[in-house]
């Protein structure tokens, strides 16, 4: 263990939030200030270290953290091209998400509680995006499920504890599978370390089939948290985490933790040329496909905002998954790049939902009608990141649609067009009612519960620019894809190093 | 008429569960003889005896077994009268003794008048005897609990123990006094419980003396079957014991045995 | 090996095999405890029978003293599951009478 | 005579907390203070031992300084520090709890002299070379244990722990026999000794193995394995709070400390794959069947009895997989996988205890269903709770999770595949028996103001369940390193 500048780093941004979290578990309930102090301080910590960590990862510096936790088990935290990546998109997210959810919770119960999780989720979360090798990432995974069941059960109502249930029940299971996997695997070959392009290429084909059921068990465990179908069951049960939670399960941590996973299970353990050769990516591909549409279809139908949007997020994170599993660069390109966009997208429609709800009382779509009249701000946000789902250009969906369509040309997977066209259709069909109501029918009489929070603008500030901002990041994700240090720009470094080019 | 053939099942049952267990046992019983036969057999003998009788003359005492007791496992010993005082401390856990029983009548007065003195003196000599002969703490020990027992029989409810106080005192004495001289020992270089030649006959009447007492009064204690009546049983004011007076009680204490008749 | 020594520690083993039974076949508490003391003295004579060398050598001191110390112990032991089962008996007589 | 001096906390490890338990007998007016200092000094002779192993390497020594065969040894290896250090702070962590607990004046005086009894017991036992002294060692942990757990005087404590007593003599006895047949054909006690000549004798293999039997499945009665567990249940749920913790995460453990010394010391020339599936499969059945006795149990306080019962079963998983490793780095590994499980489950099991009679105090109950307000009132305990849970169920970062990875992967490596089966299952009902509980600190009640209400009480609880999960989880290689195996050569 050294402990020079670069092999401190990955470990003091998994720190940043973790110690901050455990003083406001210790906190009292009324310290207010001390609190939002810690939050931000955090938050703003983490974003500066990841700032240096871009810029170092961009100078050619390597930076790894190793803990031996037992010999032969390593902790290992390093910065690849796809970890900085996720850990941007979680850092930046988590900032805005910070913001918001002060402005939501710090006047309700329990914030102690809920700040000191929220904290560790997002700790779980970079660990994660910057684990280097498999024993690293289950362990973070598991800190994350744990970390999670709070926040979903925050609310304490019957509803929230069953969630909450549920939620653990799927996510404690696939983790366990996780972990078979991982276990199986090391008995296989020593330390699974992530390396770009794989690193069972050379394994002797009498161990093929044991590779094909450890995948089995790694997706399986995997696909919980990605929601794959029919592994989805949580996600919509969740939704009754409050506004902040949502988003931070649905855009940062936890489903993304999962299409995380699947992406450096297929291109930095088994590689993409074994995982063709295997035909897991055609097993993937299949599954990610069905997701997608299974989950529109499902979204079509139901009346609460947020349940609407969690059946689009069981659809829209199967984009990754379905990148992951075509053969051929800019098919990754698209799946990780729609790792960030739907990200940003769809943590601006929680966040408007939050918005309505904390404002109005507004939970239901048929409520919507004429909303944008009363909270204009709000409702722009929300159009953005509806028509950036729908894959509306310029916005930062149709980037994605795009590569993915591209890719799947390329790969000779024709079939992957009519997979995104009829997404498309569907997402328009359950999108476009909503922004229909909201700007073009007549406003109520009466809101179910209306707050006014004394600010010249619709709703309190914490509330309000969060997802303006956000909304601004779609706008610019897709504005300036061919920016350097764009999402696109930096999935397609990935891409390239993933297979070699 | 359903029940009692139930019944009938019941026990049936329950005595083909016997039989089986008497078929199982009698097994065990067989092959614990060859295996005790084979062992006997194993040419083990003389076993650690010659080098007991070999080492003798430096364990400053003549009888092989006080040897054995006091001095090669003395350690054993020690952690044995701590078995016997955590038992008393368990009975005493559980509550206040019964009441004694009734005032012996003029005969059974005289009689005990004569036997517990002839005990008590029985024991010191058995104690002394241990060096040499067979004989020790253990049967001192004894010889003073069961005159315990007499007197508690004729109606002492102490059963001639003082007060708790002091009874404690007696109670610790052996485990107190072997440890303390172990750790003595210890201290000055010669190793726990490593007597010096010189030393060793009289450490160990010493380390005799207190675990004889102690012995005694634990199965005096024991055999009056609680913690000990008379004056300090009373809770007093000025107890140190709990050091925060503190919200309400963990748990009530525990009821008081019913006097028996 | 003496022929006396494999009989009485022969007949340790039957005691201790009886104890056994009686043990777990018989419910009342004095009845289990009785059977306890007598497996346990079976075991020690055992242990005594060990220690037999014949008439001309003075017998292993060894087993004897651990004989003497598993006495103490089985003492201990028993009172205690006298008192415990003292103290069961009148909790189940205060659970009657009222 | 520094050699000397080096086995002095050996010695004071045993020697103080008698020595404690004497005062506190003779002065009981100053039970809790004495009994504190005690706890202090015996924890200190036990890091102190720990840390002359840990340069030294084992420890011997011989009392009376007599010649092996006839004095008792004293001897402390790697695995016996380990566990020694283990008990000793779980020990320290406990007493600090009691003292605040008991406030009864009859209650303080009897739990102080019987508890730190039970604590030179314990020590004892993990110290002692000689197998007739591990007799008297369990006797004493037996009697101490079953009058502590007596000690609320209710019906159900008297009856079950009359119970325990009764069922450990039987299995003390049982162990004594096989003492006895040893000393018979080897005519010795000391456990070198002995090994050396059950190594040396294979013609006597009916002896050994039935010696073996006698003391294993003596044991076995003694540290509840299914299905001989059926006393401990009631027995550790009816004892008192501290007293429970102390039941089952020292004397349980202590026990099967003793069966794994028989089996990997004295016995290991018989101890094969053939001897070592019947526990193994005992100790399976024990794992679901315990975890799912938990995952039903109304009261808190049995759920954690039961939990017991099934982590109990994970240590003896481990014996066919010694068995078929052979020497080497895995089989290290697995050796300290072993170790790190127990200890783990000590820690863990403790605080979960000392949590869950918090909360008990608290809410004047201990059913679960009925617990929402409590816990929700008490941040502190409600995560004590949490953390020694997820030590329970294995999670990471949490010291049996190691020891499960570990175990399962030597479980794959050596073809016995199914034993993950038991192991994954024993978990998922582990996750929902803990979170059954968890899930009751997530209601509608008010906010607690306070991190901690009630700092003796909680910081023990806390501390050692912290333990558990943050330092045993992430920092494991010291138990490599007390255990004498090379990291170095430690791989797949």
């Amino acid at each position: 263990m050294s402990w020079d500048y670069a092999a401190l780093l990955p470990g003091a941004i998994v720190v940043s939030s973790l110690l901050p979290g455990v003083f406001i578990f210790l906190l009292d309930e009324e310290s207010h200030v001390l609190r939002t102090v810690l939050n931000l301080f955090g938050a703003v910590a983490k974003l500066v270290l990841v700032g240096l960590l871009i810029y170092g990862v961009w100078l050619g510096q390597v930076f790894e953290t190793r803990i031996a936790i037992a010999p032969g088990l390593t902790l290992v935290l390093n910065a690849d091209a796809l970890s900085v990546l996720f850990v941007t998109l979680s850092t930046v997210l988590w900032l805005v998400t910070t913001v918001y959810a002060i402005g939501y919770l710090e006047h309700s119960t329990n914030r102690s509680r809920f700040f000191g999780f929220f904290s560790l989720c997002v700790s779980a979360t970079v660990g994660i995006a910057l684990s280097g090798n498999l024993l690293t990432f289950v362990i973070f995974y598991e800190v994350l499920t744990l970390a999670t069941y709070p926040l979903v059960a925050h609310r304490g109502t019957p509803e929230a504890t069953r969630g909450a249930k549920i939620y653990l029940a799927y996510t404690l299971s696939g983790g366990l599978l996780l972990l078979v996997g991982a276990v199986w695997l090391r008995t296989l070959t020593g330390p699974v370390d992530f390396v770009e392009g794989g690193m069972l290429g050379d394994l002797s084909p009498d161990l093929h089939g044991q590779l094909v059921v450890i995948f089995a068990l790694l997706l399986a465990g995997l696909g919980v948290k990605a929601a794959l179908v029919p592994l989805h069951g949580w996600l919509p049960q969740s939704m009754v985490a409050p506004a902040p939670v949502s988003s931070l399960l649905h855009a940062v941590a936890v489903v993304k933790a999962g299409a995380f996973g699947i992406v450096r299970v297929v291109y930095d353990v088994y590689g993409v040329t074994l995982a063709s050769q295997l035909g897991l990516l055609t097993v993937l591909g299949v599954l990610a496909s069905f997701t997608i549409v299974y989950g529109s279809v499902l979204a079509l139908t139901q009346d609460g905002l947020k349940k609407r949007l969690a059946y689009s997020t069981v659809s829209q994170v199967s984009y990754i998954a379905l990148g992951t599993s075509l053969l051929g660069p800019v098919a990754t390109v698209g799946g990780l790049v729609h790792l960030v966009h739907q990200g940003i997208m769809k943590i601006t429609l929680f966040f408007c939902a939050g918005n309505y709800a904390e404002t109005l009382g507004v939970a239901k779509v048929s409520q919507m009608d004429g909303i944008g009249r009363r909270m204009p701000l709000t409702t722009l946000a929300f159009t953005v990141g509806a028509l950036g789902m729908i894959g509306l250009p310029p916005i930062a969906g149709f980037v994605s649609k795009w590569y993915l369509g591209l890719g799947g040309v390329e790969a000779g997977q024709h079939w992957v067009l009519v997979i995104l066209a009829s997404s498309t259709l569907l997402n328009a069909g359950y999108f476009l009612p909503i922004l229909y109501r909201a700007w073009f029918r007549p406003l109520p009489a009466e809101w179910p519960n209306e707050h006014h929070f004394g600010t010249r603008f619709e709703t309190m500030h914490a509330l309000l620019w969060p997802p303006v901002i956000t909304a601004v990041f779609c706008l610019l994700a897709g504005l300036l894809a061919a920016a350097p240090f764009s999402p696109l720009e930096w999935a397609r470094l990935i891409a390239e190093r993933e297979y070699g080019l | 008429m359903s029940a009692p053939a139930g019944l009938d099942r019941a026990t049936e049952r329950s005595r083909d569960l016997r039989l089986l267990l008497a078929v199982l046992l009698t097994l065990l019983g067989v092959a614990l003889t060859l295996v005790y036969l084979i062992a006997l057999n194993a040419g083990a003998a003389p076993r650690l005896a010659d080098l007991a009788y070999e080492r003798l003359p430096s364990t400053g005492v003549q009888n092989p077994v006080t040897a054995v007791l006091l001095n090669y496992r003395a350690y054993d010993t020690l952690m044995e009268l701590a078995v016997l005082l955590a038992a008393l401390l368990g009975i005493w856990a559980l509550g206040p003794a019964p009441p004694g029983f009734q005032r012996s009548g003029a005969v059974l007065a005289a009689m005990v008048s004569w036997v517990v003195p002839l005990l008590i003196v029985t024991g010191g000599y058995m104690l002394w005897v241990g060096g040499y002969a067979p004989g020790g703490a253990f049967q001192a020990g004894a010889l003073l609990g069961a005159a315990g027992v007499i007197v508690r029989l004729a109606g002492d409810p102490r059963a001639g123990l003082p007060g708790e106080a002091a009874q404690r005192w007696l109670l610790v004495a052996g485990v107190l006094v072997f440890t303390l001289v172990g750790l003595g020992l210890m201290a000055f270089g010669a190793g726990f419980l490593t007597y010096p030649p010189t030393l060793a006959k009289w450490l160990i009447l010493l380390i005799e003396a207190a675990a004889t007492v102690a012995i005694g009064a634990a199965l005096a204690a024991a055999y009056v079957g609680g913690r000990p009546p008379g004056p300090d049983a009373r809770p007093t004011a000025e107890d140190e014991d709990a050091l925060t007076p503190a919200q309400t009680p963990a748990n009530p204490p525990a009821p008081p045995l019913d006097p028996r008749p | 090996m003496l022929i006396a020594q494999f009989l009485y520690g022969g007949a340790g083993l039957v005691l201790f095999t009886l104890g056994l039974w009686s043990f777990l076949v018989h419910e009342p508490l004095l009845r289990k405890i009785i059977a306890l003391n007598v497996t346990g003295a079976g075991v020690f004579h055992v242990l005594i029978a060990i220690a037999y060398r014949g008439d001309a050598a003075p017998p292993d001191p060894v087993p004897h003293a651990l004989v003497l110390t598993g006495i103490v112990v089985a003492v201990s032991a028993t009172a205690l599951a006298l008192m415990l089962g003292a103290r069961l008996q009148d909790a189940d007589e205060e659970d009657q009478t009222p | 005579m520094s050699d000397a001096a080096l086995t002095h906390p050996l010695v004071l490890c045993i020697a103080l907390p008698l020595l404690g338990a004497m005062l506190v007998t003779a002065l009981p007016r100053w039970s809790v203070r004495l009994g504190i200092l005690a706890a202090v000094a015996t924890a200190a002779a036990a890091v102190a031992l720990a840390a002359t192993v840990w340069q030294q390497g084992t420890l011997h020594l011989m009392l009376g300084g007599w010649d092996r065969q006839l004095a008792i040894a004293l001897r402390a290896d790697g695995i016996a520090t380990a566990l020694v250090l283990m008990a000793n702070l779980v020990a320290l962590g406990i007493s600090v709890y009691a003292s605040g607990y008991f406030h009864d004046r009859v209650r303080v005086r009897s739990f102080w002299p019987l508890w730190l009894l039970l604590w030179a017991g314990l020590n004892g036992l993990f110290l002692a070379g000689d197998l007739f002294n591990l007799y008297v060692m369990l006797e004493l942990l037996g009697i101490a244990a079953a009058a502590l757990g007596a000690l609320t005087g209710n019906r159900d404590a008297v009856a079950a722990n009359l119970r325990y007593l009764l069922v450990g003599l039987l299995g003390s006895i049982s162990y004594l026999l096989g003492v006895a047949l040893l000393y018979t054909a080897y005519g010795t006690l000391d456990l070198g000794l002995l090994a050396a000549g059950i190594a040396d004798s294979p013609q006597l293999l009916a002896v050994n193995a039935a010696a073996m039997t006698l003391m294993v499945a003596g044991l076995a009665l003694k540290a509840a394995l299914f299905p001989l567990h059926f006393w401990l249940p009631p027995a550790h749920a009816n004892a008192p709070a501290p007293v429970s913790a102390a039941l089952s995460a020292l004397v349980v453990k202590a026990v099967f400390y003793l069966i794994l010394r028989l089996w990997l010391d004295l016995f290991w020339p018989i101890t094969g794959m053939a001897a070592a599936m019947l526990p193994a499969l005992l100790g399976a059945v024990a794992i679901v069947w315990g975890s799912w006795r938990a995952l039903r149990a109304e009261r808190l306080k049995l759920l954690a009895a039961y939990s017991t019962v099934a982590q109990i079963g994970y240590l003896f998983l481990f014996l066919p997989l010694l068995a078929a490793t052979p020497p080497g780095p895995a089989r290290d590994d697995l050796l300290a996988a072993l170790l790190l499980m127990a200890v783990t489950h000590g820690f863990a099991k403790a605080g979960f205890f000392l949590a869950a009679g918090l909360v008990q105090t608290n809410a004047g109950h201990d059913r679960i269903d009925d617990l929402g307000g409590t816990a929700q009132r008490l941040p502190a305990t409600t995560f004590a709770i949490a953390l020694s849970g997820s030590a329970l169920i294995g999670l990471p970062p949490s010291g049996s999770f190691i020891g499960k990875w570990l175990l399962m992967q030597s479980a794959i490596a050596t073809g016995q595949w199914w034993w993950v089966i038991v192991v994954t299952t024993g978990s998922l009902l582990a996750s929902a028996y803990v979170f059954r509980v968890l899930s009751r600190a997530f209601g509608l009640e008010p906010t607690p103001m306070r991190f901690i209400t009630d700092a003796r009480a909680e910081v023990p609880a806390l501390t050692l369940a912290l333990v558990s999960v943050a330092v045993l989880g992430l920092a494991s290689g010291p138990v490599w390193t007390l255990l004498g195996l090379s990291a170095a050569g430690v791989g797949a």
